[in-house]
């Protein structure tokens, strides 16, 4: 079976998402066991796959028995290959660590919710599976639609009109890359990406094609929040329900960062997007606005979850600039940030899943004295706050690491002042949670007889997740030599030093 | 030079953390003191039976994980390193024992908390001390930041929040700000973190960027607190006692005093640093905290924050012998790390015996109490003796070496810089012992029925009074783990 | 200004498709009212579709099925003959994301609706707010 | 904002019509797009698939794989208003409206009343509800023939333009006409919501099944070929009925789907009388 791995890792979950559909009709209770088994499933063959490619190199897949370019194929190399392993593994997780807050949040509409879920980790899956530029639309288009409706099931007042928003611009970004598709299409006349970029080498100086990669990266922009299109992003994941920010906010915007770089390396390659095309500077000016912009925003929130959003729209500055820097040690710093920053974000917003469960909310005022209250949960996000700062041993410190390196070779102190910056911030901001959490409400006087409120913890269920991603946290940092130089390394073509 | 191979370094740094799941589960306090003292022994023990190895010339490595070509999880036992853990974990024993009796005797809160985090700083210290590379150390420096966070604002009062968001501020700030992107500058200069006998950094970069580098090490490490990054130090007193004992007279303040040597001695070597002419940068820096540090203690009535004062001006000591760059001043500067942990920490414990005794703070408020405490008071008097550098104590000798350093030197004005600051040692100490014992009976303080702290307190600060003095007759192994280093690095 | 016109006149497919594209994209910048975005957004969308039909056609090509069905086995089909099916095939796929997409927009635009009784994107922002 | 917009509208167009200058002709037969992919799907059709519409080929084989994610949109579309406009549990109103068929009378029932057992009544929400015999008569008989057509379209796709998704939208469009003519209370008691929520599952299972059914036969994912043993005829042939079978999955997702979405939103979830 292991030759079908790639196929699998798409398609089981989506028969089971039919099989989860009907079973809601039929007895509610059945939904989660097969969602769970599914998800297992694909994180098996996910892990499985990588473990094949890191074995025998790039894995081939024709769909249809078709060969490329006029079937749909898929090409599995490291880069594909880690990043289904983190969304496989990552929305595993975090099922098991939501069921509760579903079955509290939708009891009637258990089946439906799980059936969306089931399908956006199917379309993140595929796109990222894909080797086809118009296939990955159309996943893309699944991923997103199944999103609008995850986030628009959160707060009654605001999340619709954050989802619909979300959904305008989603559809503008998305039909922005299909148009570049269609450009590359009416100049190379097909939709294969190793295909495209076999013959776009003798287009480089094209109008058409400069248009098409600049619409392409404008779309993945506006999908992946890149500052200034990062407007939907805020209201979206903070109001949606803990259940799908903690699976949206750590997957979409990761994986649009992995197709950009997928654009860049495999399709559009090195050459052209960084010298061909004079444009990379800005970009990664662009990358230390995001940065700093996120930074100053997220400083000014009032409450947890919308903190956090910021925060991602921040790193995917960090993530971008990266990988426009144009040299090895940034795109290493992009894609490795890829698999940290999902981590990270699904640490926090699991975080964020247990208050809300206990507390009923997130904003600073919910947070006081929940060291007592929650002391394990609170002990995980220390974890997951530190990975963002950047403090060794997490492995946030160790992207960070990389993508300073790049910012050093590539003379951009811009980009290193930016990142330090916003290191700094994330101390701000984080210590300030700490500190609410921690101190608030005071004691008496000076700290004697100080009664601590009652230990009133999340239920296992939901801690157990949330243990295995802080200690996934430390392990990736401890790990990092191992991705870079067995997988993260062949991702990056020779060329580029 | 010979190195082993050997997972001892590891097990120093690890012994006090995988305690701390049992600190957390023990419900009776007794057990959770019991396995301090245990984890605290068994530390002690790692660290002193790597001692004859370490003596004999070899050092002892041990690769925990590799990230990069030279930029490792990576443990490397020399002799400075050995000299600093054998020093901080000692104290941990002592302090343990001390801890007990102040926490007891005040019935502090969330001591569960307090005898993790105390475990936890401890790792971090020794991880310090044994880090063989830069990204090593800063892992751990940043560990120990964390970790003392809690301890520092024990209290939770609103005090101790506006002092923790000095101390994030100042060590974090500095740390990511400064060190972490001066540590990737040399990591893409040189391609390599570790620290070698003569540094990495020769010839890999022009003198203005050297510069630049050296200034954010030093100060990126703003737990040695030096000026103007010393503000932490005074505002992270508020902490418990004990807290301040250990952790702001050896092991963090020591910490950040170590890494700078570790930068100037491992990062940039002597030779670069003698001929990119660098000393009277450092040693500017350092004369002037001396002397400012000296000259505020002079104005503090609070004993803690005069004595934090003291510290800040005392680390300058250790940056100065080292920033001579002569070899009894580098001597003199790392023994001194020993010599002033061992006095300062017995100050502390004073101070903490005396706040645990009768309530008081402030140095105004004492008069009269030798008469009521004469134990801690007297250990109070040597250890001052000993900071000041007055035999029979053990400052005195690594006082002496500064001294032949800054002829060795020709510093003259080095000279008159360290002579100076003894007399305002003397000058902010000796008017608290004299008020202490020889005012007249009418003007003291305190009532009859004030007496002694518990014994727990009592007899950690007896005991590491004693220590000063005997560290006068028999500071050899020290001084053998001084000069080993300094003679492997200046080849002399 | 000759060539001009001529680049015009013959590529005058394109000038139409980026025209009804723009004003699909600006209804859904400018646009107050929720409704009339989802317009704007369908317009930009069948924009795009009839962009990538007009990729398709072949001048002297006729639609992309073989007349003689079954049993042409001997007759010998040249690709000059049918116009291009591809973009046929993904355009049906992209009529059909848009129709879902705005099968769900709708759907979000009826629980704004029921409850803040308004489609207007400025009172409902000023009703938040008022919260 | 409108300013913004119209300076951002002018700049993509700009951009866009600056890259028109580097393309092809139109129509131009020697095209990239014409001459690269595409001459297989036209020349090869018959000999590969035995599918002479090339657009069914490519849809349902050469691309099949994107079809049935095209598929899943529209399930996952389905889903999501039902997700997010369904209401389940409403307080029963103080009384309800019951209009006589033949009449065309209005009772009102009070909370906890009952109506006489009689076919002629119809429940109604509110009092305007229009009473139009002649669009129901119409629509009812019309609807047969959609349907039928509906049928031919689904079957005939292989050799004329149709398949599943035009024929399905057919079918869904019968039943919603049902709904808007009469109303939705009588187009959901002929086709039940759990039924067509079940189908709209079906559809798209019968088309993955599909492909998972290849895999299980050793094959590549929707590789039709490994049907062949099954279908009993060669492998060309079997690409071909895989092609129908597939199309009748879609045909009978893109119907229940359509007409899911379609009563959820013009009932806002609520399954009353609709529009």
């Amino acid at each position: 079976m292991s030759q079908h791995y790639p196929t699998l890792l798409v398609t089981v979950p989506l028969l089971a998402a039919f099989i989860i559909s009907a079973a809601g009709w039929i007895n509610k209770r059945l939904c989660f066991p097969f969602a769970v088994a599914t998800l297992t499933v694909a994180a098996y063959s996910c892990v499985g796959l990588l473990f094949r490619v890191l074995h025998e190199g790039v894995v081939h897949y024709r769909l249809g028995g078709w060969p490329p370019p006029w079937g749909i194929a898929y090409y599995v190399d490291q880069l594909n290959g880690l990043v289904l392993s983190v969304i496989s593994v990552s929305a595993l997780i975090n099922l098991i660590a939501s069921k509760r807050s579903i079955e509290r949040e939708f009891p009637e509409k258990i089946g439906p919710f799980y059936t969306l879920y089931v399908l956006f980790v199917t379309g993140m899956l595929g796109i990222t599976v894909t080797g086809d530029a118009f296939n990955l639309y159309v996943l893309l288009e699944i991923g997103s639609l199944t999103g609008y409706a995850l986030i628009a099931m959160g707060d009654k007042d605001r999340a619709p009109l954050a989802s619909l928003n979300y959904l305008y611009m989603g559809t503008i970004g998305a039909c922005f890359y299909l148009l570049g598709v269609g450009y590359l299409y009416i100049v190379t006349g097909s939709l294969n990406m190793v295909d495209i970029a076999s013959i776009l080498p003798g287009l480089y100086q094209s109008k058409a094609v400069m248009t098409a990669f600049i619409i392409c990266m404008v779309g993945m922009w506006i999908k992946m929040a890149f500052f200034p299109l990062h407007g939907w992003l805020p209201n979206a994941y903070t109001f949606a329900p803990s259940a799908s920010s903690s699976l949206i906010a750590p997957l979409m915007t990761k994986v649009m960062i992995y197709v950009m770089i997928r654009f860049i390396l495999t399709v559009f390659t090195p050459k052209f997007a960084f010298s061909t095309l004079a444009v990379s500077d800005s970009v990664v000016w662009l990358a230390v606005i995001a940065i700093v912009m996120g930074a100053i925003f997220a400083l000014a929130q009032r409450d947890l979850k919308k903190m956090l959003t910021y925060i991602i729209v921040a790193e995917v500055g960090y993530m971008v600039g990266g990988a426009w820097l144009g040299n090895r040690a940034g795109m290493t710093g992009a894609i490795l940030h890829i698999v940290n920053d999902a981590l990270m974000t699904l640490c926090a917003f699991l975080v964020v899943g247990n208050i809300v469960y206990k507390v009923k909310g997130y904003s600073f005022e919910d947070l006081k004295g929940l060291f007592s209250k929650m002391p394990f949960t609170m002990g995980a996000f220390v974890i997951g706050a530190l990975s963002i700062i950047g403090v060794p041993p997490t492995c946030g410190f160790f992207s960070k690491w990389y993508l300073i390196s790049g910012a050093i070779q590539a003379s951009h102190y811009g980009f290193v002042v930016a990142l330090l910056f916003s290191s700094l911030v994330n101390v701000v901001l984080f210590f300030r949670i700490i500190e609410i959490g921690y101190y608030e409400p005071f004691g008496d006087h000076h700290g004697h007889d100080h009664h601590p409120e009652p230990m009133a913890e999340a239920p296992l269920s939901m801690l157990v997740p949330l243990f295995i991603v802080a200690a996934g946290l430390v392990l990736v940092g401890l790990y990092t030599g191992d991705i870079v130089n067995h997988i993260i390394q062949f991702v990056i073509p020779k060329g580029l030093l | 030079m010979e190195t082993i191979t050997s997972i001892k370094p590891l097990l120093a740094v690890l012994v006090s953390l995988l305690v701390t799941p049992i600190l957390v589960s023990s419900r009776a306090s007794n057990v959770r003191e019991g396995w301090t003292f245990v984890a605290a022994t068994a530390k002690f023990l790692i660290v002193l039976s790597m001692l004859p190895t370490i003596l004999k010339g070899t050092e002892i490595v041990y690769t925990v994980v590799e990230f990069l070509p030279g930029a490792a999880i990576k443990f490397r036992v020399d002799a400075l390193g050995m000299l600093f853990a054998i020093v901080s974990s000692s104290l941990w024993i002592v302090t343990s024992a001390y801890s007990i009796g102040y926490m007891r005797g005040l019935k502090e809160h969330s001591q569960t908390r307090y005898f993790c985090f105390f475990a936890f700083a401890l790792s971090s210290t020794i991880g310090v001390a044994f880090s063989a590379n830069l990204l090593t150390l800063y892992l751990f420096y940043e560990m120990l930041s964390l970790a003392t966070y809690p301890l520092v604002t024990h209290h939770q009062d609103l005090e101790a929040r506006s002092s923790g968001r000095k101390y994030l501020l100042y060590i974090m700030g500095t740390s990511i700000g400064l060190a972490l992107p001066a540590m990737l500058i040399c990591y893409n200069l040189a391609g390599t973190l570790e620290f070698s006998k003569q540094g990495f950094l020769a010839g890999t970069a022009s003198k203005p960027l050297l510069g630049l580098l050296l200034f954010m090490l030093i100060f990126g490490f703003a737990k040695a607190a030096i000026m103007p990054l010393h503000a932490w130090l005074p505002a992270a007193m508020v902490a418990p006692t004990p807290v301040s004992a250990l952790l702001h007279a050896v092991a963090v303040v020591k910490v950040g005093v170590f890494s700078v040597v570790r930068v100037l001695t491992g990062v940039f070597g002597t030779n670069l640093l003698l001929s990119l002419d660098f000393s009277p940068f450092i040693i500017f820096v350092a004369s002037v905290t001396i002397l400012v540090g000296s000259f505020i203690a002079l104005t503090q009535d609070n004993l803690k924050r005069l004595l934090a004062f003291s510290t800040i001006a005392q680390l300058s000591y250790i940056v100065l012998g080292v920033g001579l760059l002569s070899p009894k001043g580098m001597i003199g500067g790392i023994v001194h790390i020993a010599m002033h942990a061992f006095g300062k920490i017995t100050l502390f414990f004073c101070a903490g015996a005396i706040f645990v005794a009768t309530g008081k703070k402030n140095i105004s408020e004492m008069i009269g109490i030798g008469r009521r405490m004469p134990v801690t008071m007297a250990a109070f008097f040597i250890a001052a003796l000993s900071i000041t550098g007055v035999p029979p104590c053990g400052g005195f000798l690594s006082k002496w070496y500064l001294v032949l350093g800054s002829l060795e030197a020709h510093q003259i004005a080095i000279l008159v810089v360290l002579l100076f600051s003894s007399l305002l040692n003397a000058c902010y100490f000796m008017p608290i012992v004299y008020k202490a014992f020889f005012c007249r009976p009418e003007e003291a303080m305190f009532k009859n029925t004030v007496q002694e702290a518990p014994l727990f307190c009592v007899v950690p600060l007896v005991v590491t009074a004693l220590i000063s003095i005997i560290l006068l007759f028999y500071p050899q192994p020290f001084f053998r783990l001084a000069s080993m280093m300094v003679h492997s690095i200046t080849g002399t | 200004m000759g060539d001009f016109i001529q680049a015009l006149v013959a590529k005058y497919n394109y000038w139409i498709y980026i025209t009804l594209m723009m004003i699909g994209l600006y209804a859904m910048i400018a646009k107050n009212n929720l409704i009339k975005k989802i317009v704007g957004m369908n317009i930009f969308q069948t924009a795009i579709i009839l962009f990538y039909v007009s990729i398709g056609v072949k001048k002297g090509g006729t639609l992309p099925i073989i007349e003689h069905g079954h049993g042409a086995h001997s007759h010998v089909v040249h690709a000059v003959d049918y116009i291009n099916p591809l973009p046929h095939v993904l355009m049906l796929t992209a009529i059909v994301v848009s129709v879902a997409t705005l099968g769900v927009a709708l759907a979000l635009g009826i629980r704004i609706y029921n409850r803040y009784h308004t489609l207007e994107e400025d009172e409902i922002l000023s009703q938040i707010r008022e919260k | 904002m409108k300013i913004t917009g119209l300076i951002i509208a002018v700049l993509t167009g700009a951009l866009l019509i600056y890259a028109t200058a580097d393309f092809p002709a139109w129509g131009d037969p020697a095209s990239p797009a014409s001459t690269h992919v595409s001459p297989r799907y036209i020349e090869k059709t018959i000999e590969e698939t035995a599918v002479p519409n090339m657009v069914t080929s490519v849809l349902a084989d050469y691309r099949g794989y994107d079809t049935m994610f095209e598929t899943t949109v529209i399930f996952s579309a389905g889903v999501a208003c039902f997700l997010l406009l369904r209401i389940f549990r409403r307080e029963e109103p103080e009384e309800r409206l019951y209009r006589h068929v033949l009449t065309g009378v209005t009772i009102h029932v009070k909370k906890g009343g009952k109506l006489p057992p009689s076919d002629d009544f119809e429940r109604i929400d509110t009092e305007w509800t229009p009473h139009d015999l002649i669009i129901k008569t119409m629509c009812r008989l019309l609807i047969p023939f959609i349907q039928l057509f509906a049928l031919y379209v689904i079957a005939h796709g292989h050799h004329s333009p149709g398949g599943g998704f035009q024929g399905g939208v057919m079918l869904g469009a019968s039943v919603i006409v049902l709904a808007m003519s009469q109303d939705l209370r009588t187009a959901v008691r002929r086709l039940r919501e759990k039924v067509d929520a079940l189908l709209c599952a079906t559809g798209v299972f019968i088309y993955a099944g599909t492909g998972a059914l290849c895999l299980l036969l050793g094959a590549d994912f929707l590789n039709y070929r490994a049907l062949a043993p099954l279908l009993n005829v060669d492998p060309i042939m079997a690409r071909s009925h895989g092609i129908f079978i597939v199309e009748i999955g879609v045909g009978i997702a893109v119907m229940a789907t359509m007409i899911w979405i379609y009563s959820n939103v013009s009932s806002s979830g609520k399954y009353d009388e609709g529009l």
